[in-house]
């Protein structure tokens, strides 16, 4: 069955290119198991500790990462079925079960082979199916385990105590690296690979704030999940500071030659939660063929909200670490969350929010009902609550989908101007 | 003096409200089948034959409802949202919130008081709750889904139905009838099930006054009588209640006709 | 020494007579209609007439299915996912894995060389994987039950259905009407969505062969194909398998009325 | 959030039971009453939305504070003149129609549910809640009653998960300060030492009496059933403490002359049901089928430690309790392997399978059953998963899966 998206151009390209490119080679660096390969660490990617790890030499895989991927490529679902076998039930997180899946069935994904781990981080910053999934992990592999706890995040910024607890863990964490890898800590090492990562954390913000332009140059959904790859699997190398200059320059380009990601902008959105993967092309041409274009959105954020000023810091390297985990997007309390989105809102002069629920992460979603109805009737703000799943193609009805939306951009439409408006075609 | 059309293909029934000079002057209703192209042209010719006007005299057809793209012959589509929202403002101007219960779902529909949508909430996870819910269950207690309305009058302790599934439904009260409980005790319990699945609905676009109650399951008394206690607010429905879709169809028809003159 | 198993069922009745534990001596069925032990009574009656005996000739009567409880005459009750793993064993001495796709329930089931239930699995909640399903569509679609299996075997691309739920699933199916699609291949896509159901289930409890497909739609070989097909083995399908529950529930008051009658009880004194 | 018209309206006309109205002393529970008499009254009130013993404790202006499973530090709250109150969700009284909106489909009913009594007014008697991060759910949980009640103070208190770090107990010491100040606006007298270490004495007082009621089921099953002692437990959330435990000690007392009824079953652990609650209807259906139930998670506010010794830093030695806690369940990282864990339980316990009774939609518990599983698997212990929720009427389904896992033990 072809997707009516699929037939949609990606925009333009140069930087989807590299994109495509750092994918595909960090694939293959993991997949190179050939002679002694480096040790690897799983990690979340909420509140990471991706730059302690690096400088440890691990590499790194994110299963979350592996379990988009696989979506996307519509190869979720054996692997699904494989973890449901095994008794995984129907409500059970989608990335849980195609990584669970995707494990015993060897570790196969589009784009190759995913080692074992040899060393298991969980950051527990923002959702508590991490623990659940790590320790299964430990069951499976034996390897260590190491739990980060993250307090949740219910003032604006870290309290001291908070911050003293983490960085107390994280200095517990280096002495465990140092057992296991007899290698003893490298600050300086650790501070070059905090560089390169506010480089790249700077560029992403610059790129998300292009979103303020009208038309915007930018989609800040749809796209942003293409560049999300380096910020969050390749932080701490030079190569994902040196892409944002590309996406950088890319833009400059659009904005010059008057190319936008939707060709006439008649909505500009605020998107909120996870994406439907295994449907993403049809879910975002649903939106283009309104003319809607995400200027903002949340979930390019839950490897860390950069844009709130909680960037990695070369010269306070664990209290930056240790903020920046706490401030991951979904550790937010939702009083946090609920103002984020509403500023996100004003700022990118948005005329809705478009709210995409999933029905196996409670994390994301217990709650979005009620903030729909806050930015309704406390905020004004048009909200469309949609739902899907972002693993599961099962849970993606289409028709539905569709009739919502129609039914909201009409409406939005209608709302700006009661006379004459196009009516849909078939 | 413009007739125009709206024909709403729904999951279970095909409607069409004809409207001149802002009276509805023919409409018809039939089950839908499986050729919806078919049904769409029925839809329009009955309901053409029911007013005694001919096809040309026709300015426009907007299609409407799941199968609006089966409205081939039409020159617009429109969703149902859209249409039921205005088809109960045009019967009820003060309309501040629409309840369309169809065949598969159910819509709580906010509108300004200009009937242009503001808000609106589904149904989402399964046919429990709907039209084809009560039309289950009323086979499972020996009716026709259209004679069930008046019977719950008078019950004294309605049963608790629980089933969130429509064909478990059916078997819970399959066993009410076995133990013998009294119709319009479990009629009861039925109907307050749907309503208490509805008020959820509402809930989320917030109510308001005047409450417009639309779509084929507003034709059932009971329900109408349970929501309005419930709700402890009156509760508009229109004889016409089952084409408010197609009569909000046929409207936009006309507003689109006025705003772009041929 | 004659026992009955009795299967009351949501959708039928179902009975057997079996004689020493070894040969089923007759067997019957009857619809339900939400009256079990009516029917209940019908199948003793019928049973009875097809095996030329008085109801009283009957030593030991075990009820299973939905309403086991709500049958008064009978000595033992127990639970059909039991009786018809014991039904299952008890018809193919090989079977170790038992699919019972009911008409509103579908169960998957490990079982020991005797029939004892080691795992098993069933849907909950969502009828959509069960026989109403199935019903639900041959009305639908207009095609007598009995004639969906040779119409769907003739499928060449059969059309899987989506949906989760059986009501919904109708309107896939009036969709695919729509597109042309030939019935057939919507037919076939039925069966084939509900041994996927199973599937889930089967893989759930562990599947070991022989696999044996008991219950109601084991009546139709494109039931049967399909499941072969979705599991990638042969499926055991007995004549006998709609009976399954009754069968084991026969089995298991067989044994228990031997036990009964080794102990110096009324009941084996007056056997004496 | 709650529209007017609809708070109007009596939510649950038809089927909720009449509202019990208890002596502001709660003397009911202080006279020596029989046994089957408090259990009555004890079934009542579990079974009342609308908090009767809160209504009664608050009439003469005390506060009390809802707490939300599985583990809230009780003695701190009681020690700063608060009543801590489990909030068990609604049970199958109460229907949902406003909570579904807010929270969305896919989640548990004692979420619903409990947001449910807040919207419709029924949590008023509570001045202050608490929400521990035990999982996602409760978590984001709070936020909602930040907003729908903004004028009672809530808190979200962040349990730790890692229990290997030197840093966790200092942690936790300052997320209980915190709790403390939090709930000053509920009425509560700023924390001292003193009062917690009486606190503690109090609540080690009430875990004693629980661990003999739970000595005894063992040693004599028949002497009092699963649901009878669960009662009583549930009382334990609700009552005063200063009435519960001296209520636990006549009931002791009355047990022992009880006859001890002996039956033929098979002897299971029950895992999965740490927060929401099975119905009553439920656990007594266990017990009907031909299970014992010997081993079992309901209720585990009173599990978390034996008695903790108050003299030193109190507050400290209340963290370094909950932080060195042996319970292992799904709300918890655990410290060993599920795998082992569960082995090492059956085999305490003599048990000869394990039910697992989780809450549909409960993902923590759904996800440690995989790992149970295939270690029970491993040594052939036969084990059966059953899915709950609050609202339901029928069970058949439970029942007819409870008696083939019961007859597939007793039969050959
Ligand atoms: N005469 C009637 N009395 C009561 N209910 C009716 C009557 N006619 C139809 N209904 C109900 O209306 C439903 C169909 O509603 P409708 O709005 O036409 O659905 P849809 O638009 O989805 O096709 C049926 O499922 C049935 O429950
Ligand atoms: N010839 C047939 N072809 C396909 N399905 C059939 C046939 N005969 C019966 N069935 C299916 O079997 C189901 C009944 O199965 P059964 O095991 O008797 O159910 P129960 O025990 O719940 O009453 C019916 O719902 C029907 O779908
Ligand atoms: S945040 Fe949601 S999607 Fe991510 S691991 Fe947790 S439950 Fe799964
Ligand atoms: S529960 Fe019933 S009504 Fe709901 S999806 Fe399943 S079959 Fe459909
Ligand atoms: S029942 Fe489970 S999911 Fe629900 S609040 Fe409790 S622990 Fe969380």
């Amino acid at each position: 069955m072809t997707h009516p998206g699929e037939e949609v151009e990606d925009g333009p390209t140069s930087a989807r290119e590299q994109q495509r490119r750092l994918v595909e080679e960090y694939y293959a660096d993991l997949a190179d198991a050939g002679g002694p390969r480096k040790p690897v660490a799983y990690m979340l990617v909420g509140g990471n500790l991706t730059e302690i790890v690096r400088s440890f030499g691990y590499e790194v895989v994110f299963p979350e990462i592996v379990a988009l991927n696989c979506a996307i490529k519509h190869e979720s679902l054996p692997n699904i079925l494989h973890a449901e076998a095994q008794g995984y039930g129907l409500d059970v997180c989608g990335y849980v079960k195609n990584d669970l899946g995707l494990q015993e069935l060897g570790g196969k994904t589009p784009f190759g082979r995913i080692p074992p781990p040899d060393l298991l981080v969980c950051s527990f910053s923002g959702c508590y199916v991490y623990i659940k999934w790590w320790e299964a992990l430990a069951e499976k592999y034996g390897c260590p385990l190491f739990v980060l706890d993250v307090p949740y995040m219910r003032d604006e910024r870290p309290r001291s105590e908070e911050i003293e607890y983490v960085v107390a863990q994280l200095n517990e964490f280096i002495a465990l690296l140092e057992r296991t890898t007899g290698r003893s800590f490298d600050r300086g090492e650790l501070r070059r690979m905090l560089a390169h990562s506010r480089k790249a954390e700077e560029g992403w913000v610059r790129y998300l704030s292009a979103g303020r332009r009208r038309p915007s140059p930018i989609e800040a959904y749809f796209e942003a999940v293409f560049y999300m790859f380096p910020i969050n699997v390749l932080r701490g190398t030079a190569a994902a500071a040196d892409f944002y200059d590309t996406v950088d320059a890319e833009v400059t380009a659009r904005v010059r030659a008057g190319e936008y990601p939707v060709p006439e902008e008649k909505v500009r959105l605020v998107v909120e939660g996870v994406p439907p993967y295994p449907s993403y092309r049809t879910f975002w041409d649903f939106f283009r063929r309104w003319g809607a274009v995400s200027v903002a959105a949340t979930y390019p954020k839950v490897g860390g909200l950069f844009d709130q000023g909680f960037l990695h810091d070369p010269d306070r390297p664990l209290e930056s670490i240790a903020e920046y985990s706490m401030a991951a997007y979904v550790n937010q309390s939702w009083g946090l969350r609920r103002r984020l989105i509403a500023s996100y809102a004003k700022e990118f002069e948005a005329d809705a929010v478009v709210i995409h629920g999933i029905k196996s992460c409670r994390s994301f979603t217990a709650g979005q009902g009620d903030l729909r109805d806050w930015l309704i009737h406390e905020q004004g703000i048009p909200t469309l609550y949609l739902e899907s799943d972002h693993e599961d193609p099962r849970y993606f009805a289409p028709a539905q989908i569709k009739n919502r939306m129609d039914a909201f951009f009409e409406s939005l439409d209608r709302r700006r101007s009661t006379v004459s408006l196009p009516m849909v075609g078939a | 003096m413009t007739l125009v059309a709206g024909v709403d293909i729904g999951s279970t029934t095909a409607k069409c409200a004809l409207i001149e000079d802002g009276k509805v002057v023919g409409r018809s209703l039939n089950p839908v089948g499986v050729e919806l192209v078919k049904d769409a042209e029925r839809a329009l010719a009955l309901a053409l034959s029911d007013s005694g006007r001919e096809r040309r005299d026709v300015r426009a057809v907007t299609g409407t409802g799941y199968g609006r793209f089966k409205v081939t012959f039409g020159q617009f589509t429109v969703t149902e949202i859209g249409c039921h929202a205005k088809g109960a403002h045009f019967l009820f101007p003060a309309t501040r919130v629409v309840l369309d219960i169809g065949g598969q779902d159910t819509k709580a529909i906010k509108v300004d008081a200009n009937g242009v949508v503001i808000d609106f909430a589904m149904n989402d996870k399964c046919a429990a709750g709907t039209g084809r819910f009560l039309d289950v269950c009323a086979g499972a207690l020996g009716y026709d889904v259209s004679e069930i309305g008046p019977l719950s009058l008078g019950a004294r302790r309605p049963v608790k139905v629980t089933n969130t599934c429509t064909v478990f439904a059916e078997s819970e009260v399959s066993s009410y009838v076995a133990r013998g409980k009294d119709p319009k005790d479990i009629l009861a319990g039925l109907y307050g099930s749907i309503v208490s699945r509805s008020l959820s609905l509402l809930q989320r676009v917030g109510v308001e006054p005047e409450v417009t109650f639309t779509g084929g399951v507003s034709r059932n008394e009971g329900m109408v009588r349970t929501l309005r206690a419930r709700l402890g607010l009156p509760v508009n429905v229109s004889p016409l209640s089952q084409f408010v879709g197609a009569i909000g169809a046929a409207l936009y028809g006309l507003e689109r006709l006025e705003a772009v003159p041929a | 020494m004659i026992t009955c198993g009795l299967d009351l069922g949501a959708g039928s009745t179902k009975g057997v007579l079996l004689e020493d534990g070894r040969r089923i001596v007759a067997t019957a069925l009857a619809p339900t209609r939400g009256h079990a032990v009516d029917a209940g009574r019908t199948v003793l009656e019928l049973l009875a007439e097809e095996a030329n005996l008085f109801p009283g000739d009957i030593e030991y009567l075990c009820t299973t299915g939905g309403a086991r409880y709500a049958f008064p005459d009978r000595h033992l009750q127990v639970s059909d996912i039991t009786a018809s793993a014991r039904g299952a064993v008890f018809l193919r001495p090989g079977v170790r894995h038992v699919v019972d796709i009911g008409s509103q329930s579908s169960r998957a089931m490990s079982v020991s060389e005797t029939g004892r239930v080691l795992r098993f699995k069933m849907n909950e909640k969502c009828a959509a994987g069960a026989g109403r399903f199935v019903d639900r569509c041959a009305k639908y679609l207009q095609v007598p039950l009995d004639e969906m299996a040779p119409k769907a075997l003739a499928s060449t691309k059969p059309k899987i259905i989506s949906s989760v739920c059986a009501v919904l699933a109708e309107t896939e199916i009036i969709n695919n009407v729509a597109e042309d699609v030939p019935l057939p291949d919507i037919l076939m896509g039925v069966f084939l969505s509900l041994a996927q159901r199973a599937y889930v289930l089967m893989r759930n409890v562990g599947i070991q062969p022989d696999v044996a497909l008991v219950g109601g739609l084991v009546r139709s070989e494109a039931m049967v194909r399909a499941l072969e097909r979705t599991v990638g083995a042969p499926i055991v399908a007995d004549p006998q398998a709609p009976h399954a529950a009754a069968i084991g529930a026969a089995v298991l008051g067989h044994s228990r009325l031997q036990k009964l009658s080794q102990r110096p009880t009324p009941l084996a004194a007056a056997e004496v | 959030m709650v529209s007017d018209v609809l708070a109007g309206a009596d939510p649950d006309a038809s089927d909720s039971p009449p509202v019990l109205e208890l002596h502001g002393e709660l003397e009911e529970f202080s006279r020596a009453a029989p046994l089957d008499v408090t259990l009555r009254l004890a079934r009542e009130i579990v079974t009342d939305p609308t908090y009767p013993t809160v209504r009664a404790w608050t009439r003469s202006g005390r506060s009390a504070v809802g707490c939300f499973p599985v583990y809230t530090p009780q003695e701190l709250l009681h020690s700063i003149g608060l009543l801590p109150v489990a909030l068990h969700g609604g049970g199958e009284n109460v229907e949902i129609s406003h909570a579904d909106a807010a929270l969305g489909s896919f989640l548990c009913s004692i979420s619903k549910s409990t947001l449910e009594l807040a919207l419709t007014a029924r949590l008023a008697p509570f001045r202050g809640f608490v929400f521990p991060y035990i999982c996602d759910v409760s978590r984001n949980l709070e936020g909602i009653f930040a907003r729908v009640l903004p004028e009672t103070p809530t808190y979200m208190l962040h349990l730790p998960q890692n229990f290997r770090s030197g840093a966790t107990v200092r942690f936790l010491v300052s997320e209980y300060r915190r709790l403390a100040e939090r709930l000053e606006r509920a009425g509560a007298r700023p924390y001292a030492p003193g009062p917690l270490a009486a606190s503690i004495e109090l609540f080690n007082a009430q875990r004693s009496r629980i661990a003999e009621l739970a000595a005894r089921r063992r040693a004599h099953p028949g002497q009092i059933s699963l649901a009878e002692s669960y009662l009583l437990r549930r009382l334990g959330g609700l009552l005063p403490r200063e009435i519960h435990v001296p209520l636990l000690d006549r009931v002791l007392a009355e047990l022992s002359e009880r006859p001890v009824r002996s039956r033929d079953a098979i002897r299971v652990a029950l895992v999965g049901p740490f927060c929401e609650q099975p119905s009553l209807d439920l656990i007594d259906l266990l017990e009907q089928v031909g299970c014992e139930v010997v081993d079992d998670e309901l209720l585990p506010l009173y599990g978390w430690y034996g008695r903790i010794d108050p003299s030193g830093d109190p507050l400290e030695a209340l963290a370094r309790a909950y932080v060195e806690s042996p319970v292992d369940i799904g709300v918890r990282a655990a410290p060993s392997t599920k795998g082992g864990a569960i082995l090492d339980r059956v085999e305490a316990a003599n048990a000869q399978g394990v039910i697992f009774l989780t809450a549909k939609f409960c993902e923590p518990a759904l996800e440690d059953i995989v790992l149970y599983r295939k270690a029970l698997d491993r040594e052939r212990i036969p084990y059966l998963h059953l899915e709950f929720e609050e609202r339901s009427t029928s069970y058949e389904q439970a029942r007819l899966q409870l008696e083939t896992f019961v007859e597939s033990i007793l039969f050959d």
